[in-house]
């Protein structure tokens, strides 16, 4: 994956590249969406429909040797830096071709290849293992960076915390960025806790920390270019605080009723792909009446259809998968 | 012992720069003395010590794992590695399997426990048997200078996360230790030979094992005093051949016999020798309570000498014909 | 400066710190000849804890951690059986189960001691959860060093107490200071990227003031409204106290490398040995208050050895109480277990 | 060996499991206004979790929901349960339990021992364990073997509506911390439960689920369902299976297994932990120990086999009991 350069210098070509990349992510959530409701795909289902901006904007900073660990609400993040989505949609559907063979699912997906290390089902736990990484970017003397995605629900956790303490005390090569989409699972962040910013506890443990409109990809993008800036020049941890919303539920089936349908239609309005959309267009990268746009949906839905098509027709594993990859070396 | 384990993660640390050290006070020492002038050799930077944040010290660890380190995070208590067991059972055990074999997890964890010196309920456990029931953990329990060393050098090269425990009270011990040797992981040692009776022990119950052969033997009964040390991957194949020529066995282990290893052993016996053993399998292990705290109590709580032996004359005692 | 209190009552607090100071002490020789486990002492921090105790009243509970026998005697246990808990006996206060590290008391409103860094913080936040509840006016006192600040316990406890408003006292005995510099075996400071613990606090909302840990006028300040501002319904403090650690306390095993001390040094500074003047004449907060109250002359050089003599011989009492005690019968060690 | 005496009782009505479940819980609420329920996810994300909605509006206030800090709200329920109240904490899914881990077992578990008996910690923690369809690795745990190896805490593993409803009433009475688990998948098992009243089942007195005379099977939790089904199945091949179901693993009833291990001489465990260390190793070994000449062969284990749970539905299927597994080690067993 390459780097976008800086949103102020970029071209009108990374421009239209970004709003592809935002759009192959929605295509390929609202394919897995529609897979699920048809019963294709099983398990746990957490969409960032509406969050594309932040996984896209962050993600176009990174190297494909920084290292990125995801929570449950991974998929974007996978996508952004660069996962195969046909590999992706078959570990979905827990396909033998999937990135895991079919044992990690959509909450524990991992490519590695591409730098996407982990995401992890529990709130908060990949945070530990992303301060890890940067600890050993330090101790090998790379300049790459670990980033962790995680929602404004970690918080509240005690790993959090610890995480942020380290990664101060230690100047460690660490983006964490929050995707702060005013949900902790069902529950308005309000009744979670008194902090209306998560990047207030960042900034006590004397970390720089930048809070933005998540749904301006550029915005995200100037954020965590600055941070990668600072972490590779040996400057240590920045926080990214992305003011988002998810347009679905907590998970696939979640009804959501917690939720004003007056402050989803604000956040619909405010979605991501329109709004940089506009921007093209103002900025002369698009066209005004919408043809190359309408182009670039349609392409990420193709591809999309053609990634279901093949991961779909993958094999299903059998027993003989089952007991492998328990230990690395020899079986316990 | 306490020196064995030091010379080993000097070692290791000298032998490959992936290997680092992180933990409370590793830097000055640690509270026993197993990270002693390490940092001197090493840095700051390799010996590391860190916050009382066992959770994320180990989830940090894990995460360095995966990004090509070969950490040994010292947990200063076993007890405390209840504050770390979301990194360890949900993270370590799982994400190579979970990645389906694309992520690996070299780390060992240095954890040292058990009931010595008073110090209550919160300082004191075994809780091996945890660990077993986690799949994708390796878990080593050694009982000699010699395996203190050989088993942390394996458990340091070991591709997976090994939990490496100590027992504090082994710490003073004295024994020969060969510079060179590793201890493969999954091979019990046969510490004492004998064709009456099996006994399978582990960490500091080894010694309490063969002191209980030594009373045995002056009552005519040889016991096989089998040492375990390796409990994840077991060396099931060293327990059956023994149990089998003496069709007896007796587990003993410092935890709690409630759910503890004996009764994975014990069950898997049964399974693995049907009508080959003329007793049932004795467990001899902790009550079913917490640690108490008075030196007292702790020493009537710890399994003793007395009561091997009383296990091993029950399990001769009931001999009866094979069943079917 | 001393607090505003009855002269009557700043007497009672110098005595229960005198008595503090000579229960450790005596424990400290004890432990040489018998096998108590790691113990920590609470020697240096007696104006923090006898203070700030002092306004807890019946019914409000306190949690503290394995440096909490100056918690316990301020708050009116028996010496005698701290001790005997202490060295396992069945007269302890924990029946020989907990031992110094778990030294607890219901009827003393200290209802279990937890060991674990970090541990006691989430459970004295469900005391005060319990407390608001049931419709009471108490307070639940929660007692910790800097080193739990490090775990992630203390986040989590600090933000639900904020949150649902709790009754809750967080008193923070920041003993760290001047412990830099450390060698081996000895202890760390904290390690905190923050600034200053209280910074920690601020995101949570929760009201948060540090003081001088030996300056007993302080202490009462910020504790009477801490617990003012819990019984009256505006929810959770936080009071950090800074005092220095004793040299005793710096070893992995407390040690008397001061020697015991000599009360006399209050009003006396030539006795004090060149090799702790720091120490005795700086910055031990006993002989500070000590020194305080003779200045305005509260107390007569006379009545402070009185007091002394009657705390040296409880504690000789409480240590011949504790030795002749008998150690529980075996089969005690499978009870309690369940109700 | 207990009955199932429904019968004699008035409005015995058939309701779900979840059903059962919430009405425990309202009458918890109705008798004892000590009881507050922390968390909100006692049925899980299932269809049923609209009937703990309705205990929000009738007991408005004694619901709380805590931020996503298990360390936490798991130890507030612990202190809460110290100074007075009747504490439910419901930690969800049962993997989240080792975000919590030290204050469930070193903490609840320890402080009655340590304090010499003076602090109870009457608080009940409540989990939905199991292998759920798609949990993967992160949210299919059985931790019920982990809390049995932990002096202190009582263990309680309903398996039916009826014993969901009354085991809830003993827990409640229970002076010491009482970890529950429901297995997701017994949600939607239907049974007979009476309407009125709140009959107490006892802890520590197993349930005959079925008689036989072939095998016993020892199950616990959704595995006492996949049981019965196993011996309706073995019945046509006829080998008659007792099913036990002790209920709760502390207090343990091994009474009512040895006597039937007795008649039967063939023992099998079914259960949804881990192999290795399982409950079911360690029931495996106390019979064997205790009945020792009775037994005609080995005890068998019917377990998940170890290894993390995969997220594929085909994998998933492969690790876990099922009615084929468990028919298939009584047909061993019989020979």
């Amino acid at each position: 994956m390459t780097t976008v350069a800086s949103p102020e210098t970029a071209s009108a070509g990374d421009l239209v590249d970004l709003l592809e990349r935002m759009w192959a992510i929605r295509a390929f959530e609202e394919k897995v969406s529609e897979l699920y409701a048809r019963g294709r795909i099983k398990g746990l289902l957490h969409l960032g429909i509406g969050q594309e901006g932040v996984a896209v904007g962050a993600a176009g900073q990174l190297r494909t040797d920084d290292l990125v660990f995801a929570g449950h609400r991974a998929h974007a993040h996978a996508l952004a830096k660069g996962a195969d989505p046909e590999r992706l949609l078959a570990e979905l559907a827990g396909r033998t071709t999937g990135y895991c063979a079919g044992k990690g699912g959509s909450m524990h997906i991992s490519a590695p290849d591409v730098g996407f290390v982990t995401a992890t089902g529990v709130v908060a736990g990949n945070i530990p293992l992303a301060l890890g990484a940067a600890f050993a970017a330090v101790l090998r003397e790379r300049d790459t960076v670990a980033v962790a995605f995680f929602g404004d629900g970690a918080g509240q956790t005690g790993a959090f915390h610890e995480s942020l303490n380290i990664a101060s005390l230690w100047n460690l090569p660490l983006l964490l960025v929050c995707e702060n989409n005013g949900y902790a699972e069902f529950t308005p962040l309000s009744a979670h806790t008194k902090v209306e910013r998560i990047g207030e506890y960042a900034r006590t443990y004397g970390i720089p920390t930048a809070t933005v409109d998540g749904n301006d990809v550029l915005a995200v993008g100037s954020a965590v270019a600055e941070g990668v800036l600072r972490a590779r020049a040996g400057g240590g941890p920045t926080f990214v605080e992305a003011l988002t919303y998810r347009l679905r539920g907590h998970y696939e089936g979640d009804p959501a009723k917690y939720r004003e349908l007056a402050e989803l239609a604000e956040w619909k309005a405010k979605d991501p792909i329109l709004r940089f959309t506009a921007v093209l267009v103002e900025r002369g990268a698009l066209d005004p009446d919408g043809t190359r746009a309408a182009e670039i949906e349609r392409e990420a839905r193709d591809r999309v259809a053609r990634a279901s098509e093949g991961a779909l027709a993958a094999p299903i594993p059998g027993p003989d998968d089952l007991l492998r990859h328990v230990y690395a070396g020899a079986p316990g | 012992m306490i020196d064995a384990i030091r010379g080993a993660l000097d070692d290791a640390l000298a032998a490959d720069p992936a290997v680092c050290v992180l933990g409370e006070d590793v830097s000055v020492g640690g509270p026993f003395g197993a990270t002693k002038d390490l940092v001197e050799r090493y840095g700051e930077g390799r010996i590391r010590n860190t916050p009382i944040s066992e959770g994320t010290v180990v989830g940090l660890a894990v995460g360095a794992a995966l990004a090509g380190l070969r950490p040994v995070v010292e947990v200063m208590f076993v007890d405390f590695i209840t504050l770390a067991m979301d990194q360890l059972v949900n993270h370590a055990a799982k994400l190579h399997y979970m990645s389906g074999g694309q992520l690996r997890v070299p780390l060992t964890i240095r954890v040292q426990g058990g009931a010595v010196g008073a110090m209550g309920a919160h300082h004191s456990q075994s809780l091996e048997a945890w660990f077993l029931h986690v799949p994708g953990l390796k878990v080593v329990a050694p009982s000699t200078p010699a395996d203190a060393r050989g088993l942390l050098l394996a458990a340091i090269r070991d591709d997976d996360p090994v939990v490496y425990l100590e027992h504090r009270g082994l710490y003073w011990n004295r024994g020969e230790v060969d510079g060179a040797a590793e201890t493969r992981l999954g091979q019990a040692a046969i510490r004492r030979a004998g064709a009456d009776v099996t006994i399978v022990a582990w960490s500091r119950m080894v010694a309490t094992a063969l002191e209980a052969a030594a009373t045995l033997a002056g009552e005519g009964v040889e016991a096989e005093v089998i040492d375990a040390r390796s409990l994840v991957p077991l060396d099931l194949e060293t327990i059956v051949g023994s149990a089998r020529r003496t069709g007896r066995l007796v587990v003993v282990h410092e935890a709690v016999e409630r759910g503890g290893v004996g009764a994975e052993i014990a069950a898997a016996m049964s399974a693995a020798l049907p009508g080959a053993l003329q007793a049932p399998v004795g467990r001899v292990g902790a009550p079913f309570a917490p640690v108490p705290a008075s030196a007292e109590l702790e020493a009537l709580y710890v399994p003793s000498v007395e009561r091997i032996v009383e296990a091993v004359r029950r399990t001769v005692g009931t001999a009866t014909a094979p069943v079917a | 400066m001393l607090p505003r209190l009855a002269t009557s009552l700043l007497v009672q607090q110098l005595r229960t710190m005198i008595r503090i100071r000579r229960f450790e002490e005596a424990l400290i020789r004890l432990a040489g000849e018998h096998d108590v486990g790691h113990f920590h002492v609470y020697i240096g921090q007696e104006t923090t804890g006898v203070p700030a105790l002092a306004l807890l009243e019946e019914g409000d509970v306190s949690y503290t951690t394995h440096r909490n026998h100056g918690h316990l005697i301020a708050r009116g246990v028996d010496p005698a059986r701290m001790l005997a808990e202490i060295l396992g006996k069945s007269t302890g206060t924990n029946k020989g189960k907990g031992g110094t590290l778990h030294l607890a008391s219901t009827e003393h409103g200290f209802p279990t001691t937890s060991s674990s860094v970090g541990g006691p913080l989430p459970i004295a936040v469900g005391s005060g959860y319990a407390l608001k509840e049931r419709g009471l006016d108490r307070v639940s006192v929660c007692l910790f060093g800097d080193g739990a600040l490090e775990e992630g316990a203390w986040h989590e406890a600090i933000n639900i107490a904020a949150v649902w408003n709790l009754p809750v006292v967080f008193l923070c005995e920041n003993n760290s200071l001047e412990a830099l510099g450390q060698k081996a075996n000895e202890y760390p400071s904290s390690t905190l990227a923050a600034q200053r613990l209280t910074d920690l606090v601020r995101p949570f909302k929760v009201d948060a003031s540090a003081v001088d840990g030996s300056d007993v006028a302080a202490v009462h300040r910020e504790m009477r409204r801490a617990v003012r501002r819990a019984r009256s319904g505006k929810g959770p403090s936080f009071i950090e106290t800074w005092t220095v650690r004793w040299p005793g306390s710096r070893p992995i095993w407390p040690q008397l490398v001061t020697g015991e001390t000599d009360l006399a040094f209050g009003w006396d500074a030539a006795r004090i040995p060149d090799a702790h003047a720091d120490w005795f004449g700086r910055q031990d907060g006993l002989l500070r208050f000590l020194r305080e109250l003779l200045a305005e002359q509260r107390i007569t050089r006379e009545e402070v050895l009185d007091i002394d003599r009657a705390a040296r011989a409880e504690m000789a009492a409480a240590v011949r109480f504790a030795l002749d005690s008998p150690y529980p019968a075996p089969e005690e060690a499978l009870e309690d277990v369940f109700a | 060996m207990t009955a199932t005496p429904t019968a004699g009782l008035t409005g015995v009505r058939q309701m779900s499991y979840a059903e059962a479940l919430v009405l425990g819980l309202r009458r918890a609420l109705e008798s004892d206004e000590r009881v507050r329920l922390m968390g909100q996810y006692f049925v899980g994300l299932t269809e049923h979790r609209k009937l703990v909605a309705s205990l929000h509006e009738d007991f408005p206030g004694r619901i709380w929901f805590p931020p996503i800090a298990e360390i936490g709200y798991v130890g507030a329920g612990i202190g809460a349960a110290i100074s007075g109240l009747r504490p439910i904490v419901d930690i969800a899914t049962a993997s989240f339990i080792f975000q919590a881990f030290s204050q469930v077992v070193n903490e609840a578990a320890n402080i009655r021992y340590m304090t010499g008996g003076q602090t109870a910690v009457p608080v009940i923690f409540h989990v939905n364990h199991g292998i759920r369809g798609g949990g993967a690795a992160q949210h299919s745990h059985s931790p019920q073997a982990m809390m049995w190896n932990t002096p202190g805490l009582k263990v309680m593993l309903p398996s039916s509506p009826r014993d969901v409803h009354g085991l809830l009433r003993t827990a409640l009475e229970t002076e010491d911390p009482v970890f529950w688990a429901d297995h997701v998948k017994l949600f939607d098992v239907v049974g007979p439960v009476a309407e009125e009243g709140w009959e107490p089942i006892p802890f520590g007195v197993a349930d005959v689920k079925r008689s036989g005379s072939d095998v016993t099977i020892v199950a616990t939790s959704f595995m006492v369902q996949r049981s019965l089904g196993a011996a309706e199945q073995l019945a046509t091949e006829g080998i008659s299976v007792e099913v036990i179901d002790p209920r709760t693993l502390v207090p343990f009833d091994l009474e009512t297994i040895l006597t039937s291990v007795h008649r039967t001489g063939r023992l099998v465990v079914v259960d949804e932990c881990h192999r290795a260390c399982g409950v079911g190793a360690e029931i495996a070994a106390l019979v064997a120990e205790h009945a020792f000449d009775a037994l005609r062969g080995p005890v068998r284990r019917v377990a998940t086999l170890d290894v993390p749970i995969p997220f594929s539905p085909a994998l998933e299927a492969f690790v876990e009991p099922t009615e084929a597994k468990i028919c298939a080690a009584v047909r061993a067993a019989t020979g």
